[in-house]
């Protein structure tokens, strides 16, 4: 089983999730990241003072995946959040060893 | 009293006591996230201390007898001889005044703001209100400088310059954030602020008439034409100079007016409200950047805004007064026939205050700084004020 | 004029002029906390410009001669002949009259939300004001419609229709946004907004009597319980139809109650403000889903809530007026012995004024649409527009 | 009535409907992130339900004709006689009165938060208006307690006593929170329901006076010392006993001044508002804790703040009345020349209320638990009761 | 040495931290996450008009653990953070190459 | 590939991000998060009721990166983020299987 993570532009989550669903990948969690990267971040001015704001707003998307499902996971994914600018965020996928639903104790793919 | 006036002042004092809760949000808003519980206890603290002082002996040493030069005595000692139940006109009067005497020191927290210890501030607040605002205030209003013909509607000279220069002093002393500054934690808890300071500013100036009566009513078209061209003129400038129109810019504006036409509100006339807000919002615009080449740090600006902004509304008013629309007693501005007697008056007037706030509170750090110390650890500084200080966090889930 | 008249002016006027930062934090707590800056800039704004203008030439234009037809002329240009220090009166109903001036273009921006210009609407607001606000004011305030018999007490006619329909007409040229609707970013400070604009609209409404007398009691009366009523039945009707009784629907009812209220409130007496305020929170938590189906972007119901509560309450004056109750000089009521000729004097000035608000408002709107443009760029659409307009963040930790 | 006090009567009314808002955020920053907004909802449904009762019967049964002993009549029937667009003064105080009608339910919101179902609160509501606070209200205001002597200037056994002991019979019958106790969600909003709530008080207590006079000017001064002196009180003893002066302590010491000063504002002169705020602020700030031992969930401290604060004021006017101030008709307190018999009535009238108010709200939640429930589920409690009650959420991004 | 991360419903922290702490773990990072999954979202409903929320609140945990306490760390998790309804969350468990103490440089398992 | 992420304390996010950036290193994602460890909670006090507060504020600091930098990026966080008292933090480093830059689609070192 692996553990897929994205980065991804905040207002493309919704897109992504609906690929996914439409896709029929049963589960995401998400959660709110500041990235700093080739995007540059931004300035903001206060009573004259500037202020350097280097990092962005993301959205960090996990999905559990059994292995023959990655590519396609990974594919969807960047097909959903792709908008050619820079910024848009990475993917990358790690291996994970074992995986449990807490509200059966089911371990394995079927907890996926 | 007639029912109007008294109704009057007492809806004016209340806005007054509104105006603290409100430059609480204004300074606590900017502030960090993490310090702005100790933003807020500042400004609520003079709230609580003011009062009780005020009318144990503050309002008798700043007031009785009124002809008196320099200081009032303790005739009036917790309000004795304010015994006038069936009229109400000097209870009402003594209320109104002890507002302003509560707001003028929460005015400094702004610049003392993420650094200082609440134990400290604690004491400095009654000392500071008997050492630097009592005595300002009992020479500009019947005092010495009042009665050589200096002019003060509402406290420019000596709440706003007094304020804002013992704000420098005392970051003087003080010292530099280890933490640097940081953008608003929450604009719309300034912008609160900001719209409860406008609010309650019609009572701070218009109220100072006493009466609801034509200077009142002048006042109150000066309170609201000078806010709004200030926080125009402070839009413009940061408009065409930093690309951007901003809500802090605006607020700043908003205030910088309020404040510059607080000493000139029963004064001035017809367009002159629109001049001297114009000018305030481009001056304290730019006067809120001194302090990165001084080098003082004056977290919250409140000497760019307060003090410069009070300086240069009771300066012009040595050009803009205008005693023959009011049938009263002042002296002529230059644009409206006067010499520049009323100028002279002016600058000195407020030469005084600045040097004497200046040096009292000056002194007043110092001696706290050596005896309980003035400042949070580092680790409390980094780690945010309200914790450490209050016990408390702004905000949970 | 009695100190107690002038001291009603002037809190209703400083009442009035709360509301706008009350109207501010309504709408900008509706909105999403990447745009809240921008909406709170649109109404500071009006807040900024229009008191300017207004002493400068709008009262003038849209009063001096009180008894002409169809707008005034530049004889009170900046005040002047409005000297009057010792009395007040005219000067604190020019104030008074000038947050109404600045209160009702602002209206506008809740419409506009999320996608406009910010220099566009920098622009629209003195336009508008003078092509739009001004002429009809003038027409129902003493000018032909107000000479033909129909009545408006406190501005729904003038200043909610007014608005309200200039709301399509800019949101029909602006288009719809591409990042549709949102839920309020934060409630809390949607009923901040809401509490300050019922307080405030004690002033606004009452006030409008221009003195402290039983017809400002009454209208005090009105205001209260078409609030509340108005707010109750749009309560009842989410309980019943969507499950869930509503904070926003709550607040969303006051405010329909209130503006429904606004024509009437000095005409009306008894159980009527129940009446209107339970017509005018049924009628408006239905209009505001209008939109869905007639295709328009009116993203925080300007038109639902301003344009079809003002105009209910404007037209059921034609049933509820009262003028034996009030001595006034205004005609019956339907339902208090009149005859249809109120009701048609409501239509014909209500529909005076949507035709001449609607067609200038457009007519502004594609010329600023064709010259500087009125749509911010998608990408600063996507990503707020507090940063890329104002060069601010609403919060930071 | 002249038009001062007119005046004074109406921003008054509009002082104490702003303190129902302002209730509401000191209540809800208090409050869990996930329940804010139906405490919001508790305390706005009060000021759209109240307000109609109020005008239909609740204002007749509770003071028409003012003389009688134990329940007025329906003679007043949706403000049947009250035609005076000419003066104003009756309506005027009708709704002065109604916003003390409203405010007065909201209180007991605090204690019942975080499990009561929305729909038994909207039924509580109007039956325990008429239950407890219409009949009490008489009883103490020309009814047969006032006519024995003992008196109750703006509400403290009318109002708090009335609505705290109410709070504890209600949390009796509703049992604990599951959830336990949490702490605030965002300290600015209790802060700035805080602020609202010293400024609308104003307005409550000097508004009592229902003239602008000098028994109001007395009443303003004893609203602003005693909300001074309990906070600083409760500051002071957090800072020794805990370590720490919180903003809550303020606020708290504040609210409990406020209170406790509400029986007394108008019949207590000098230093007295010190010392009732001082023993006020002490006591409040230890009986808050009572809770922990006795066992009940009074989760925001109505009892311990308006109980326990309304009694002590009410009590201490048994010491503290000075009716030679006043010219006034009413005993001399203990400390002022009288004997124990002041002391004694407003000991009684407290009893009666306590003993009424506690029995019928206890009656009324045990009918209401046992018809249509008084708890949301413990799914609902733990998920928080915004979502489920209200399909609303506070905060988005 | 592995890292154990775990989705659990918000109001169950208190619970896995609680049951953590009694076994002695010494360690644990928190953060805020949305998660969406067999679980539904759900309705706010706003002037009449409907928003479908998707995400759901959840609360993730990260402990870092010497692989001879992964299992007993999973069944502890599990048994506090079970309700036996859906959307109780789930556990995966990755391997971690090595790991440092900032404070010390220590490294290994004497780092966690 | 590896993912090297970093629990460091709040006021030292930007000392790393500028030693990182100084270091060349191309990207960081970061998020808030709360941490349970032996650097001790706090306790509040809210009208004379104490409430723990177990978890102190922390950030998280994601890096991916080449296997060759891996020991000098952790030597620079280490560098950057230590005071020396408890509760600076940790660093463990994963590996990863696979990376994607979404905005290209460019994969592996590529795309870091
Ligand atoms: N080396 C890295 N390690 C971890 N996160 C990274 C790294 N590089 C980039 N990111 C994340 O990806 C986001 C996008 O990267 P960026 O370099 O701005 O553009 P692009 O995605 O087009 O390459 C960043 O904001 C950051 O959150
Ligand atoms: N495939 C997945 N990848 C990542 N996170 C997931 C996945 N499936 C579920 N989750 C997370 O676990 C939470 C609970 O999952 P859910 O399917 O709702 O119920 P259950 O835990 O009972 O299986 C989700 O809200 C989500 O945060
Ligand atoms: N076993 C662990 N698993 C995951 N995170 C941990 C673990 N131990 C500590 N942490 C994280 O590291 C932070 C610092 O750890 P702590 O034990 O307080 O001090 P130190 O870093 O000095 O060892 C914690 O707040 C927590 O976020």
């Amino acid at each position: 089983m692996k553990l897929i993570t994205a980065i991804v532009k905040p207002f493309k989550v919704d897109d992504v999730k609906d690929a996914l669903r439409s896709a029929g990948i049963a589960g995401v969690t998400a959660s709110e990241v500041r990235g700093f990267g080739r995007q540059g971040g931004h300035t903001e001015t206060y009573r004259g003072s500037e202020y350097a704001i280097d990092f962005v707003p993301k959205v960090k998307l996990e999905v559990l995946a059994s292995d023959s499902d990655v590519q396609r996971i990974v594919d969807l994914i960047t097909g959903a959040a792709q908008t050619g600018k820079i910024g848009d965020g990475k993917i990358w996928v790690t291996s994970v060893d074992s995986v449990v639903r807490i509200r059966t104790g089911e371990t394995g793919e079927a907890a996926i | 009293m007639e029912s109007g006036n008294l109704a009057w002042i007492l809806i004016s004092a209340a806005l007054v006591l509104f105006m603290i809760p409100g430059l609480a949000f204004f300074y606590g808003g900017m502030d960090r996230g993490r310090n702005v519980l100790n933003m807020l206890m500042m400004n609520f603290y003079c709230a609580l201390i003011v009062p009780i002082l005020w009318v144990l002996v503050g309002y008798s040493l700043s007031q009785v007898p009124f002809e008196n030069d320099f200081l009032g005595n303790f005739d009036a000692f917790m309000l004795k001889n304010i015994t006038e139940a069936g009229d109400g006109s000097t209870l009402a009067t003594v209320a109104f005044l002890g507002m302003f005497a509560a707001i003028t020191p929460a005015l400094i927290s702004g610049a003392v703001a993420d650094r200082m210890k609440f134990s400290a501030w604690a004491i400095f607040v009654p000392f500071w209100l008997f050492l630097a605002y009592v005595p300002i205030f009992k020479w500009v209003y019947g005092g010495w400088l009042g009665q050589r013909g200096s002019i003060d509607f509402a406290g420019g000279t000596a709440i706003h310059v007094n304020a804002g220069i013992a704000a420098l002093a005392a970051v003087l002393v003080l010292g530099k954030r280890k933490t640097g500054a940081a953008p608003p934690h929450s604009m719309p808890l300034v912008m609160i602020g900001t719209g409860i300071l406008w609010f309650g500013w019609f009572g701070f100036n218009a109220g100072s008439a006493l009466a609801a009566n034509g200077q009142a009513a002048q006042a109150f078209m000066n309170t609201f034409l000078a806010a709004a061209a200030a926080g125009l003129a402070w839009v413009l400038v940061e408009w065409l100079r930093d690309g951007h129109p901003t809500n802090l810019g605006a607020a700043s504006g908003i205030v910088a007016g309020l404040v510059a036409i607080t000493p000139a509100a029963g004064y001035v006339s017809g367009a002159s409200p629109i001049f001297i807000g114009l000018i305030a919002g481009v001056v304290c615009c730019y006067a809120v950047k001194l302090k990165n080449k001084a080098g003082y740090d004056d977290a919250l600006d409140v000497v760019g805004v307060h003090f410069v902004g009070g300086l240069v509304g009771s300066l012009l008013i040595g050009f803009f007064a205008d005693p023959d629309f009011f049938k009263g007693s002042f002296e002529k501005g230059l644009f409206f026939g006067g010499d520049a007697g009323l100028l002279l008056e002016q600058a000195l007037a407020n030469g005084v205050a600045i040097v004497w706030s200046f040096v009292v509170t000056l002194i007043l750090m110092l001696v706290l700084k050596n005896t309980i110390g003035v400042r949070v650890s580092d680790e409390t500084e980094f780690n945010g004020l309200d914790l450490a200080e209050h016990g408390e966090t702004a905000y949970h889930s």
